[in-house]
């Protein structure tokens, strides 16, 4: 790890530590909210990023895993600890059914089903409403007795933290590596030996059980399971985080997901206005600067000098 | 010497043409086989078909005596055979030590204690005349060093086996000479056997032991380079060619 | 009477799905903001023709012009600098229909609304039910153009190059055929597609901004399902689609309508992944 | 990066400045879907905070005070009302939240009600839940689903005669509250029925409509929100269903929306939908006072009943605060209970007796209306009734 990663990490964390001692309820609110977006974009980084396959199934694994706890632990009195780890399980294999399904078939397959898998989602949890409540949105226990915005504050700091490390390490190992020749020729990658389907379907299935772990989180900390997080307007939202972070980089998504909550609370009076704000960004940051805010900023620090 | 790699009665059809048509090919253990012929022979599809990437029609392809017949690309490259690509390949955005560790990563399995990889990939990129390019990114480097890199590569994933695709278009006379001498030092230092597909007939014709004529996708002749610029039917393809 | 509905709805899935399937067998690109074009159309149609007063007839082909050239412009923007990037065509078409979505939300409202029929009341059908006029009428025009577009893929010059570029594009580029030029107009074309089922459809099924995701997604499955590409596909998925949900809503549940397609793309990802028509690679 | 700091500073300087400026009123809190598919109801809403600031900045604000509202977007989905109720408690710390038209969304809001301790006052989500949870700090002024069935809906059935019903019933809180309510109170009165559940942003409901024709309903009770009702219509008309069975719009609003003529065509005419407002019946001065306020701002006739309905919460919400003294949340709610004020629909009462839907409920009375040659009659209940129920021939 380089120096200045470590330092930016350690003041990064200090500042997050302190960070409950001195903001208003509502502000800690966004703070959590951001941190729940932490963990989405940064796996759906690794998943579009790192391997190129562009789900837009990762908010209905996230709603996956918030079902299944909000449903266990609503019907069957099960702990949120434990149902959030059973909502992961879930995510994760449906993650892998649907990964052996389509991934054989290459990238726009890849993204169809996701699309319609999100869809299937959506259509049980709003008919099955005996079990899900619809529309209506399920209500949930929390993860204390104690109603606390600082406790959640720090789960959901610590989960990200541990996210972030996972996911670092992952990429800067061998898996991370085997990834990127994947995402760079798959066809060389196969003639070299490299198993591209299974190291696709990991990927998927990986990052499935973290948006379900985000997802269980999520729905424990808000109280209340709805179709909204399986959306794809939620899905949009991640998807923009990480495109106007910075794709396929490590901080970029971290990077976003702050920035465009953050942002979203000034711009939220101009009410519908801002998802069409958050989109054109994305559009030019896509078209523009594919490399999103952090490549803006990495290639700014290298100086004009470096062009190609 | 025992055949490495046999073809027999290899037939691939796209659409309405018939690329490979009823090609009956073998490899000796440590052979160095030229496989000559005009463009559109149908070269670059035998080798296609060899490693996985499509599947003949009809034929059947045995490596060290077991079928390929079903394997993907990945599980033949396991069993020893490696290739280049006639348009070249590297991981654009990924350094060049990048590139031949994935080599080695194909081989051995992902581990979490890299140096040992990364030590045998260095010298695999001494022997290849790489060494100086270990942290610039593939993208940035000149096409004759990307082709060199995917030689690299291929090396690196421990073949038997390894298809060369027109490593040597492009290079000059003495360029060419040093290329010639690498293939050499691969099968004598590696015992790697050779396949490969060029269009510098001088270099094919000093280098390989034995050479294979394709023409739409036919072969039609195969013996010592001597013997074949020598025939007939190989001039008349070539001419032919020409006349087009 | 299910069997009916599901024959008529089918061959307007099949008109929703030609767009896209246009797109994805050219240039390789799906295009996910198909259902916004639809709504784009739906809702030009509606202001020509209520608020600007133009006859129907004259409203719905420059609907499906205008939007022609909106597809024209994406391509040249948006769609041409991502070429051999399957990942960024996905995030960029799918970035724009979240914006043109809320675009249409800004400048239209989230308002349905439909422009005015061309033909009122019902038929009474084989003397067993009465079915809507307008829907027949769409029918009717929906399979012309049908035939039309078969007619122009297979017969024309234009057809001709278009497929060629789809099969080799630097082969196509070498006799003579500006593949830049073929991707703009069947991107083009794919988009007016689009509009043109929109302003057919908008009149029975009223648009609003937020129902295009649901008209993308059925050109999806229509697309999966018959073979990307394919326009004969198109056709018999689209027929497929619309009596299955038809039958399987009137003796299953209507409430699972919406699922039927999502279980028959699963199928056919397992048994076969290159769809009915589509080319098996 | 620095540029980037900079905005930062600005922004948050800009939101601060913005909330201290804000010192000399008091500030009330509106939820309500702004955005998505019931955005309508937003705009009645904006229609109805506005004639209410007016009219109690005029009568000398709140404590003395001017009145604020601030007006938080639900988007019509319980997570995003969870959010703006959040916001209004924790950011904008509001002393009372007032308003909502989903029953999804009242109910993820009233759990924040309790958890923040801040009074909610519900004007039109119907769900019986809502005040039957009887949590303390949560008020209804409008109607709830037993109420609307057990005094309007099926009395209705049952006076004008209909022997066969169909209920269809959109698959929302609100649809499926109020299609159970029903169910069991025409087993009581021994009306045969069939209930179909349709998903709410439905557009085509051929087969739905098909396999309701073979029952021969001579009444539809539709219970959808939104413009799938007025497709609905239309198609209901096409394959012959209605009129010969009538329509009643169990809701009201998208009976009455811009969009319903355009989209429903000749299919409209003697349709029935519930209200709580006509332009000749008015029940108390408030409500003529309102009717001609809005004439004067908005040069035509209130439409959407719902701007009526914010309206009236607001009124309850300044007369609480005025009459507590205080913004205290125990002190706004003792007054709430001791409400008596005369809004458009009648006096204010609430209930008090916790058990039931009627805790902390008041019910402005109801009204059916038909579309007749698109003139709204009132045709039930008899007393408030401008005109007979026409039926087809």
């Amino acid at each position: 790890m380089k120096s200045s990663t470590i330092w930016f990490s350690v003041a990064g964390l200090s500042v997050a530590i302190i960070l409950p001692f001195f903001l208003s309820q509502y502000w800690l609110h966004v703070m959590i909210i951001s941190l729940f977006y932490v963990m989405m974009a940064s796996s759906w980084n690794l998943l579009a990023g790192y391997t190129g396959q562009v789900s837009f199934a990762h908010a209905a694994f996230a709603g996956v895993g918030a079902y299944t706890s909000g449903m266990l632990s609503v019907f069957l009195g099960v702990s949120p600890w434990l149902g959030i780890l059973i909502g992961i399980i879930s995510a994760a294999l449906l993650g892998l059914g649907l990964g052996v399904l389509c991934i054989r078939m290459g990238g726009i397959y890849l993204s169809l089903t996701t699309l319609g898998f999100s869809e299937i989602i959506r259509i049980i949890i709003t008919n099955e409403d005996n079990w899900t409540r619809g529309t209506m949105g399920l209500q949930t226990p929390g993860l204390f007795v104690e109603y606390s915005k600082t406790g959640y504050y720090f789960i959901f700091l610590a989960v990200a933290v541990a996210i972030g490390v996972v996911i670092y390490k992952l990429i800067h190992s061998e898996w991370g590596l085997t990834m990127r020749a994947v995402l760079n020729d798959e066809i060389a990658a196969s003639a070299s030996g490299i198993n591209t389907i299974n190291v696709r379907l990991l990927a998927f299935t990986f990052t499935s059980a973290i948006a379900g772990l985000a997802g269980g989180l999520y729905g424990h900390y808000l109280m209340l399971v709805t179709p909204d997080i399986p959306s794809l307007g939620q899905m949009f939202l991640v998807l923009a985080m990480a495109v106007i972070g910075g794709m396929g980089s490590f901080a970029g998504p971290i990077v976003g997901s702050f920035v465009l909550e953050i942002l979203s609370e000034y711009i939220r009076e101009w009410g519908e206005y801002h998802v069409l704000i958050f989109g054109l960004i994305a559009l030019a940051m896509a078209r523009f600067a594919p490399e999103g805010l952090m490549g803006l900023w990495i290639n700014k620090r290298k100086g004009h000098g470096h062009t190609n | 010497m025992g055949i490495l790699i046999e073809g027999t009665q290899i037939t691939k059809s796209f659409g309405g043409v018939t690329a490979v048509n009823g090609v009956d090919f073998h490899v000796l253990q440590g052979e160095i086989v030229g496989l000559i012929g005009p463009n559109g022979a149908g070269k670059t599809t035998l080798f296609n078909l060899i490693t996985g990437l499509f599947s003949p029609d009809t034929g059947e392809i045995t490596f060290a005596g077991k079928t390929l017949k079903g394997l993907k690309p990945f599980e033949i490259c396991r069993l020893g055979i490696a290739r280049t690509f006639q348009i070249v390949r590297p991981f654009l955005k990924m350094t060049c030590l990048e590139n031949v560790l994935i080599g080695l990563i194909g081989k051995e399995g992902q581990t979490s204690r890299p140096q040992a990889k990364i030590r045998k990939a260095r010298n695999i990129m001494q022997i290849t005349g790489l060494a100086h390019l270990e942290t610039r990114m593939a993208k940035d480097i000149t096409l004759i060093e990307k082709k060199r890199l995917e030689v690299a590569r291929a090396l690196a994933t421990g073949p038997k086996l390894i298809l060369l695709d027109e490593v040597m278009a492009g290079l000059n006379l003495s360029e060419i000479q040093q290329a010639s001498e690498l293939i050499k030092k691969i099968r004598n230092d590696f015992n790697v056997t050779i396949l490969w597909i060029e269009h510098v007939m001088g270099a094919i014709m000093k280098t390989s032991d034995r050479v294979i004529v394709m023409d739409q996708g036919k072969k039609i002749m195969e013996g010592k380079p001597d013997a074949v610029v020598a025939d007939q039917r190989v001039i008349e393809a070539y001419l032919g060619q020409s006349d087009a | 009477m299910y069997l009916t509905n599901g024959i008529v709805i089918g061959i307007i899935y099949a008109i929703s799905a030609l767009g896209v399937t246009l797109i994805v067998g050219i240039m390789k690109v799906v295009n996910f903001a198909h259902g916004e074009l639809y709504v784009f159309a739906g809702y030009f149609s509606y202001y020509m023709s209520v608020s600007l007063g133009l006859s129907p007839l004259v409203a719905m082909p420059l609907s499906v012009f205008l939007v022609f050239l909106i597809g024209l412009l994406m391509e040249k923007a948006l769609i041409r600098p991502t070429y051999g990037d399957d990942m960024y065509s996905l995030i960029v078409t799918f970035i724009l229909s979240i914006v043109l979505q809320n675009l249409a939300l800004l400048i239209f409202g989230p308002y349905p609304n439909k422009p005015p029929n061309l033909i009122f009341g019902a038929t009474n059908l084989f003397g067993l039910f009465y079915y809507g006029n307008q829907r027949l009428l769409s029918f009717f025009i929906s399979l012309a153009i049908l035939l039309f577009i078969f007619y122009l893929i297979k017969m024309t010059w234009f057809g001709k190059s278009i497929r060629a570029v789809s099969q080799d594009r630097e082969m196509a580029s070498r006799i003579g055929i500006d593949h830049y030029r073929i991707n703009m107009l069947s991107f083009g074309l794919g988009a007016a597609l689009a509009a043109a089922a929109g302003v057919i459809l908008s009149p029975i099924f009223p648009v609003t901004p937020s129902g295009s995701a649901a008209i993308s997604l059925t050109a999806f499955v229509v697309v999966v399902l018959g073979g990307m590409g394919s326009l004969k596909g198109c056709l018999v998925g689209g027929l497929i689609l619309g009596i299955i949900e038809n039958l399987g809503a009137a003796y299953i549940s209507t409430m699972y309508r919406g699922i039927f397609g999502f279980i028959l793309l699963i199928l056919v990802l397992v048994f076969r992944p290159w769809g009915l028509y589509g080319q098996k690679t | 990066m620095k540029k980037f700091l900079s905005l930062f500073v600005f922004l948050m300087v800009l939101t601060i400045g913005s909330s201290c400026w804000a010192q000399g009123t008091v500030k009330i809190g509106v939820v309500g879907p702004r955005t998505g598919p019931a955005a309508a109801t937003g705009q009645a809403f904006e229609e109805g905070i506005a004639l209410a600031i007016d009219h109690i900045n005029a009568a000398g604000g709140v404590l003395g005070k001017k009145l604020e509202i601030v007006f938080e977007d639900t988007g019509g989905v319980p997570e995003k009302a969870a959010a703006a109720f959040e916001r209004l408690a924790t950011k904008e710390k509001v002393p009372v939240v007032v308003g909502e038209s989903h029953s999804s969304s009242a109910l993820a809001e009233i759990e924040l009600a309790n958890r923040y301790k801040l009074p909610l006052i519900i004007c039109e989500a119907w769900h019986d839940d809502i005040t039957a949870k009887g949590y303390k700090w949560v008020f209804r002024a409008g109607p709830a689903n037993s109420g609307v069935v057990d005094f309007y809906i099926a009395p209705f059935v049952k006076d004008m005669g209909f022997k066969k019903v169909a209920i269809v019933r959109e698959n929302s809180d609100w649809g499926a509250g109020i299609a159970e309510r029903t169910e069991f109170d025409l087993k009581k009165m021994n009306i045969p029925f069939t209930t179909l559940k349709i998903e709410r942003d439905s557009k085509d409901f051929y087969t739905e409509l098909t396999k309701l024709k073979a029952e021969k309903p001579d009444i539809i009770l539709a219970y959808i929100y939104g413009t799938g009702l007025h497709f609905f219509i239309a198609q209901a008309n096409e394959i012959g269903l209605s009129p010969r069975a009538l329509v009643l719009d169990g809701a009201g609003p998208p009976s009455l929306w811009d969009s319903f003529w355009k989209n429903v065509g000749k299919a409209g005419d003697l349709e029935l939908f519930m209200s709580s407002m006509h332009e000749k019946v008015h029940l108390t001065n408030t409500s003529r006072k309102f009717w001609d306020a809005y004439n004067k701002k908005y040069g035509k006739n209130p439409t959407d009943y719902k701007s009526r309905s914010i309206y009236n919460v607001i009124l309850i919400a300044a007369d609480a605060i005025n009459r507590a003294k205080s913004t205290d949340a125990e002190k706004v709610v003792a007054a709430l209970e001791k409400s008596n004020l005369e809004v458009t629909t009648g006096v204010v009462k609430f209930g008090l007796k916790s058990g039931s839907y009627e805790y902390h409920q008041w019910m402005p009375p109801m009204l059916v209306v038909q579309w007749q040659d698109k003139n709204q009659v009132v045709v039930y209940p008899k007393k408030a009734a401008t005109g007979p129920l026409k039926k087809a021939k």
